[in-house]
């Protein structure tokens, strides 16, 4: 089991708040790691930091890319995170293109290949073949998608006027379409209803086992995450606090603490609100 | 519902640009509504007035005149699609526009459609691409320029002058004349500026006129900023005499700067209102509590030239009247015209005026 | 050293006047997000009512300066607060919740109408009156040349200061500017608070008209010549004046409009004059350039 | 709107009464210092003068349009809700269909217009008028209604496309056809200048620089006197050729005129219809252009920046890129517009290139609904023959304009035509298609 991506000595800080404190980390390839932690703990503000919206202010993100060797995800723009790290990620507050339809969102999700076989909109504007071929492969990837995520009958329907908990799956869908290497998940079962949360499982047990996916998973749901996470981390304060398995994390008593013990600190579920309000 | 409203747009385009009419029509183009309007008005004020005054003589050729008003708000595309509109309803004769960036893409459309035009339009330009249905009935920049520069250099010797304009095509071009004008006479404007047309705060201006010792202004541009100018000036407690052209004649500058419109200079035709065979005229536009000023008298004199040469030529085919325009002489309100080969009038004749108490009147 | 003192006297007169149609601007765009192009306009109406107004004193021989000022400051806040409130309620409010874009094309179509409809029902022509405040004070007689500065431009300086004030402290201390701000981050939620959220759109329309209405009289004072144009420059102006204070922020719309009048003020007196619009225009890119939320606004994080 | 309609479904005629009478109320405040009192000069002074007659009347009016107007939308407030209820959800797919065969029959008019009114000027040329904002308004709304960057200043595109013409062929000579690629390529290159810096700027402030930008390229053009002819602006730009044959009385001496060349006898309407067919061939290739842009990629990612930038990113895409290609296109069209221009009116100045013009144009998108290319069609259409009729009417034209502005916006805030039509369907590819719409 190689370790995909690495991260060393994070920390962000935003004026004088400290969202992640000198947190490390290891994230195995082909497996689900699992973070979870209170609210405001800086989950959040981790996958900002992966995904190049955020630049630590220390710290080092080595991913082992199976193809391009190592790449350091903090030295990268988010485009380039997505593109060329094919590290992707979903959000919390879910975001679509909400007026273009539900293929289309995912069409755009392979704007890069897509792009690189219109060469420049010449190829695509006289539809030569090279680009024809191109765009029905697209669309032939989205189709497989939307199949096994069960979106077919929306594929033309805007995104924006569908049930939320399909709005999830489409953001899923979307990432997957970007053919990620390591695919970060924030909060994927917030609003689903129980059958919704055991079709995740699913989903997300195929996507590691068959498809080779690892997954960071962002999640409150226990049911999810103590189901499918190989490994999990909890992290409070922007510190890792305990880390391993999913039943020997359930009874640390650090997370115990964690979860139950401390109520003082308003300012921070303060912060979470906002943060869900956006 | 596209198609209908296109296709009824197109149906009432066309039924309203070819009614047939059994009058004849002549046409008044100019700024109507903008920041202009006010001249647009006065241009309006004059050519009823001569309508009214033609049609009861009886008409041109034993037609009655009717006046089609066009409004350009002195942007040159709106000013083309007057002209196209006015080609549509087909008038015999155009007096118009006001503004010199209209005239010019206007003229062009005219001068395909065989409309002769009497325009006060003052920038060069206009006569100078050689189109033969422009006639000019006022005079050209470069010359009233020369006549406002001449009597600064002979006047105001030794007195620190500043040659200041609005940016405008017409204000640019005779601040330019002036400017070379002085200079040929042996005066170097002290200094050369621009402003802004529009704005109201020209304290910047003044304060830099008075710094440099600044005397006297010779202004291109519109009376709005010279009074403001003027004001901004006296409260600065700098005494401006102030030199412009033909659009200061609008006593709107009177108004507007106060006393201290006394002290504004102007070069303008020479006066139609002084002109004894004006006289009835003048005391008609009164008594309907018009003031014949500025634009007034030569949209009326401009209908009389259109009578007078139709009348002459007894025709309205462009090419008589045409011919009648450039080798007649006409009286008209604003005194005899007669017209160069390019339209130009052949004695244009500018004088300097000053304000005095609400009136203009020749200056010393 | 004496003509700059001058120039910075111009400038800062100017620049209030900007800075007073400027914080009405950031009001109603902080309530509501729009940019509301007509606000040139309900300026340009209330240098129309005031024009009337001072006319109406001067054939009553009102000779009080005082008393005609807020004789006139009165009824020209009065109506202008009536047309801030009626465009908002008949070309804004029915837009509310659409794209952003809609109230924008309103209120530009809503500009064009009141110029039009000043120019139907007030002429043309420019509207001058006598000087209402004359004379001033000699700052520095310097030898050839008087630094001074006018009754008028004082009154404007001192006018647009306490205003600044004074709506700062309501925005941030009363009950209405709790209401007021509540909107602004939160329509819905304020809303369900029991915040009546139209009657406080509606007011904050009527006190930025109101302001513009103030602005309106001290142009009226100042320069005595008011035209149906005057909204459009003063307009686009004021609207600058707000972005690069950072738009939101009621001192950042002062600070703004002092800028440009300076800037405008000091370009046109030591280099180009014909270039101070491209001189203002460009610091402006500079500055948001380097702070994208203008200059006191505040920093946008980019919520992920 | 719906639901203020609905809502007061059920007025008594005493309510209705009071509605109009506060409705009054209102017109009486707001009239009494612009219509009741006003100020004329009297010998150099201002002095008062009433119109309480007029107002009166103004009130009356008010009072009487508001009864009127409450009594017809509550009547076509109830068909409308009848009709919702009729119209099911396949309305959409309908609409677009709609839509198209307009489009078609568009198409045929606007090629068949010039034969129909082949001796009329007016016509001719404010159809030539409609179909310039046409393609103005395809190009800003590349930037606007596709990548929803909202763009002040677009005249200043359009400008350069028009002095780079109008320089090119009055001081070097260049044709209609060559300066036409060149200027657009200015103009695109102008459009990557300004889209540079204002990369991280987002809704208003971009609006407002955009606007600077635009007021910056025209106070240059008014000052720079040696370059752009200053305020007297570049006359005596050549028109475009047909073919090489020059629309003129007579021929020239080695050669054919367009009228000797086919035998006609010489109108100056030939130029006119010639003009007409040359914008409308440039708005269709427009139009394809666009339209096939917008299924392409580099469409799409424009509709999905619009939607989302930070998606956007977290797709891998370069938003950078993206934004640049959208200014840099739209700017193009926006160049090309304003070669056609300078061609026509053979003269251009910098007054034709204000920020009112930008504002238009800005509307006709909006006004079309945004991203909608017969929107735009439909609109560009509207605002320029409103202020044509409104001729009729004289001073009260542009009155007219800004009420129907606001009227338009207010009756539908989505735009004319707010459908938006999908880039690609899944049933079209041959796929699968269970379910569909």
């Amino acid at each position: 089991m190689s370790t995909l991506l690495s991260v060393r000595n994070l920390t962000m800080r935003f004026g004088g708040l400290t969202a992640i404190d000198d947190l490390s980390l290891e994230v195995p390839a082909g497996r689900i790691t699992g973070i979870i932690g209170p609210n405001g703990a800086g989950k959040t503000t981790l996958f900002n930091c992966l995904t190049g919206f955020y630049k630590p202010t220390v710290g080092t993100l080595r991913l082992a890319h199976p193809q391009h060797g190592e790449m350091r995800l903090e030295k990268l723009p988010s485009h380039r995170v997505a593109r060329d790290a094919q590290v992707v990620r979903t959000f919390q507050n879910i975001r679509l293109f909400p007026k273009m339809t539900v293929l289309e969102n995912l069409i755009v999700a392979q704007h890069n290949v897509l792009q690189r076989a219109s060469r420049f909109s010449i190829a695509g504007l006289f539809s030569l073949p090279g680009y024809r071929q191109a765009e029905r492969a697209a669309v032939a990837r989205a189709a497989t998608w939307l199949e096994r995520l069960q979106l077919t009958r929306f594929a033309d329907h805007a995104a924006g006027d569908l049930p939320y908990g399909t709005q999830r799956r489409i953001e899923i869908a979307r990432a997957l379409c970007v053919d990620p290497v390591l695919l970060c998940l924030d909060e994927p079962a917030a609003g689903l209803n129980p059958r919704e949360s055991a079709e995740l499982n699913e989903l997300l047990l195929y996507l590691c086992r068959e498809q080779g996916v690892a997954i960071l998973l962002i999640e409150h749901d226990m049911s999810v995450v103590m189901n499918v996470s190989d490994h999990i981390c909890v992290i409070n304060y922007g510190r890792k606090i305990a880390e391993g398995a999913p039943d020997a994390v359930k009874n640390d008593p650090h997370v115990i603490k964690a979860y139950l013990g401390e109520d003082e600190e308003e300012g921070v579920m303060e912060e979470y609100t906002e943060e869900r309000a956006s | 519902m596209k198609k209908t409203l296109l296709a009824t747009a197109c149906l009432a385009l066309g039924a309203y640009s070819q009614t047939s009419l059994a009058d004849m029509s002549v046409a008044i183009a100019g700024p109507m509504t903008g920041q202009y309007a006010s001249a647009g008005d006065q241009i309006r004020r004059g050519a009823e007035m001569a309508i009214a005054d033609i049609n009861a003589r009886g008409g041109v050729l034993g037609e009655k005149l009717k006046l089609e008003v066009g409004d350009d708000a002195c942007d040159p595309k709106q000013a083309v699609s007057v002209a196209n509109t006015m080609v549509n309803r087909k008038i015999v004769f155009m007096h118009g526009h006001w503004c010199s960036s209209s005239t010019i893409p206007a003229s062009e459309v005219y001068n395909e459609s065989d409309i002769p035009m009497a325009t006060v339009s003052t920038n060069p330009q206009v006569t100078e691409r050689g189109l033969a249905n422009i006639f000019r009935i006022m005079g050209r920049d470069d010359q009233q320029g020369m006549v406002a520069g001449e009597y600064i250099a002979d006047k105001f010797k030794g007195k620190k002058v500043a040659v200041v304009d609005d940016k405008s095509a017409y204000g640019k071009g005779l601040a330019d004349e002036i400017a070379k004008a002085m200079t040929a006479k042996g005066m170097k404007p002290a200094l050369r500026e621009a402003i802004t047309a529009g704005e109201k705060d020209y304290s910047g201006l003044v304060t830099k006129l008075k710094q440099a010792g600044v005397e006297v202004m010779a202004y291109g541009g519109y009376h709005t900023e010279v009074a403001l100018i003027l004001r901004q000036a006296q409260q600065a407690g700098l005494q401006l005499t102030v030199m412009g052209g033909d659009t200061l004649t609008n006593s709107e500058l009177v108004t507007a700067a106060g006393p201290a419109a006394d002290n504004v200079m102007f070069t303008f035709s020479p006066d139609p209102r002084k002109n004894p065979e004006a006289a009835p005229v003048v005391e008609k536009f009164r008594a309907a509590k018009v003031e014949p000023e500025g634009y007034v008298l030569y949209a009326y004199a401009a209908m009389q030239l259109f009578e007078q040469a139709a009348n002459s030529a007894k025709s309205v085919k462009y090419k008589d009247l045409e011919k009648a325009l450039r080798g007649g002489s006409f009286k008209t309100v604003i005194g005899d015209l007669n017209f160069d080969a390019k339209g130009d009038q052949k004695a244009p004749g500018f004088v300097v005026y000053r304000w005095k108490g609400g009136q203009y009147d020749y200056a010393q | 050293m004496a003509y700059a003192l001058q120039q910075l006297i111009n400038g800062l007169t100017l620049g209030a006047m900007y800075g007073l149609i400027a914080i009405g601007y950031t009001m109603v765009y902080g309530i509501i997000g729009m940019i509301n192009f007509a606000h040139g306009d309900i300026f340009m109406v209330s240098a129309f009512i005031a024009i009337t107004a001072f006319t109406l004193l001067a054939a009553a021989d009102v000779t009080s300066i005082p008393l005609a000022l807020t004789f006139v400051l009165i009824v020209a806040i009065f109506f202008t607060s009536a047309y801030g409130w009626a465009v908002e309620r008949t070309a804004y409010r029915p837009l509310r919740g659409s794209t952003r874009l809609a109230p924008l094309i309103s209120a530009i179509g809503m500009s064009i109408f009141l110029q039009n409809a000043v120019q139907l029902t007030q002429g043309a022509r420019v509207k001058p009156i006598p000087p209402v405040i004359e004379g001033g004070v000699v700052l520095w007689d310097a030898p050839g040349f008087t630094v001074q500065i006018g009754w008028s431009q004082l009154l404007i300086i001192v006018t647009t200061v306490v205003l600044m004030i004074a709506f700062t402290w309501m925005i941030t201390q009363t009950p209405f500017g709790r209401q007021q701000r509540a909107c602004e981050q939160d329509r819905t939620m304020a809303s369900l608070l029991g915040v009546n959220v139209d009657r406080t759109i509606s007011f904050t329309f009527m006190l930025g008209a109101a302001l513009a209405a103030v602005a309106g009289v001290m142009v009226t004072v100042y320069y005595g010549v008011v035209d149906f144009f005057i909204g459009f420059l003063a307009g686009i102006k004021a609207f600058t004046a707000a972005v690069l204070g950072g738009i939101g922020s009621l001192p950042g719309a002062m600070l703004g409009g002092l800028l440009i009048g300076l800037i405008e003020a000091f370009w046109a007196a030591y280099l180009w004059a014909e270039y101070k619009d491209v001189a203002t225009f460009g610091i402006l890119c500079l500055v948001l350039m380097l702070r994208p939320s203008g200059l006191l606004g505040r920093p946008e994080v980019e919520k992920v | 709107m719906s639901a203020v309609v609905f809502a007061h479904h059920g007025l008594t005629p005493a309510e209705r009464l009071r509605d109009a009478g506060w409705i009054a109320f209102v017109a009486l405040i707001l009239g009494v210092p612009l219509i009741g009192l006003t100020t004329v000069d009297v010998g150099g002074r201002l002095a008062v003068d009433t119109r309480f007659g007029l107002l009166a009347m103004a009130v009356i009016a008010a009072f009487g349009g508001r009864l009127l107007m409450r009594w017809s939308l509550d009547h076509l407030g109830a068909r409308k809700l009848a009709r919702q209820r009729a119209a099911t959800d396949s309305g959409a797919g309908r609409a677009q269909q709609v839509v198209n065969v307009l489009g078609w029959l568009a198409l045929g008019a606007s090629v068949a217009l010039p034969l129909a009114f082949s001796d009329n000027r007016y016509v001719v040329d404010t159809a030539t008028t409609v179909l310039i904002y046409v393609m103005l308004g395809w190009g800003l709304n590349v930037v606007v209604g596709l990548a929803g960057l909202l763009d002040l200043g677009y005249v200043a595109f359009y400008a350069v496309g028009a002095y780079s013409y109008a320089l090119l062929s009055t001081q070097y000579g260049w044709g209609f056809w060559e300066a036409l690629p060149v200027s657009g390529a200015l103009a695109a290159a102008f459009g990557i200048l300004l889209g540079y810096p204002i990369l991280r700027l987002r809704g208003d402030y971009l609006a407002i620089v955009t606007l600077g930008f635009g007021e910056i390229i025209r106070v240059i053009l008014v000052n720079w006197t040696e370059f752009s002819g200053g305020p007297n602006g570049i006359s005596s730009i050549p028109r475009p050729s047909f073919f090489g044959l020059e629309f003129t009385r007579n021929a020239p001496e080695d050669g054919h005129s367009f009228a000797s060349f086919f035998g006609l006898e010489f109108s100056a309407m030939h130029r006119l219809i010639f003009l007409y067919y040359l914008i409308l061939v440039l708005a269709l290739l427009t139009h394809v252009f666009v339209s096939r842009l917008r299924k392409l990629p580099v469409g799409r990612a424009w509709e999905a920046l619009r939607e989302d930038e930070i998606a956007c990113k977290a797709m891998g895409m370069n938003t950078t890129n993206i934004k640049l290609s959208a200014f840099a296109i739209g700017a193009m069209l926006g160049g090309f517009a304003g070669v056609f221009f300078a061609a026509r009116q053979g003269f251009i100045s910098p007054e034709s290139f204000t920020f009112s013009e930008s504002a238009i144009i800005l509307a006709i998108v909006v006004l079309g609904g945004m991203g909608s290319q017969m929107g735009v069609v439909l609109a560009a259409t509207l605002l320029v023959l409103i202020p044509e009729f409104g001729r009729n009417f004289a001073e009260y034209r542009m009155l007219l304009f800004g009420m129907a502005m606001v009227l338009i916006m207010v009756w539908r805030p989505g735009g004319l035509l707010a459908h938006r039509e999908p880039t690609l369907r899944l049933s079209a590819d041959g796929k699968a298609a269970k379910g569909g719409a």
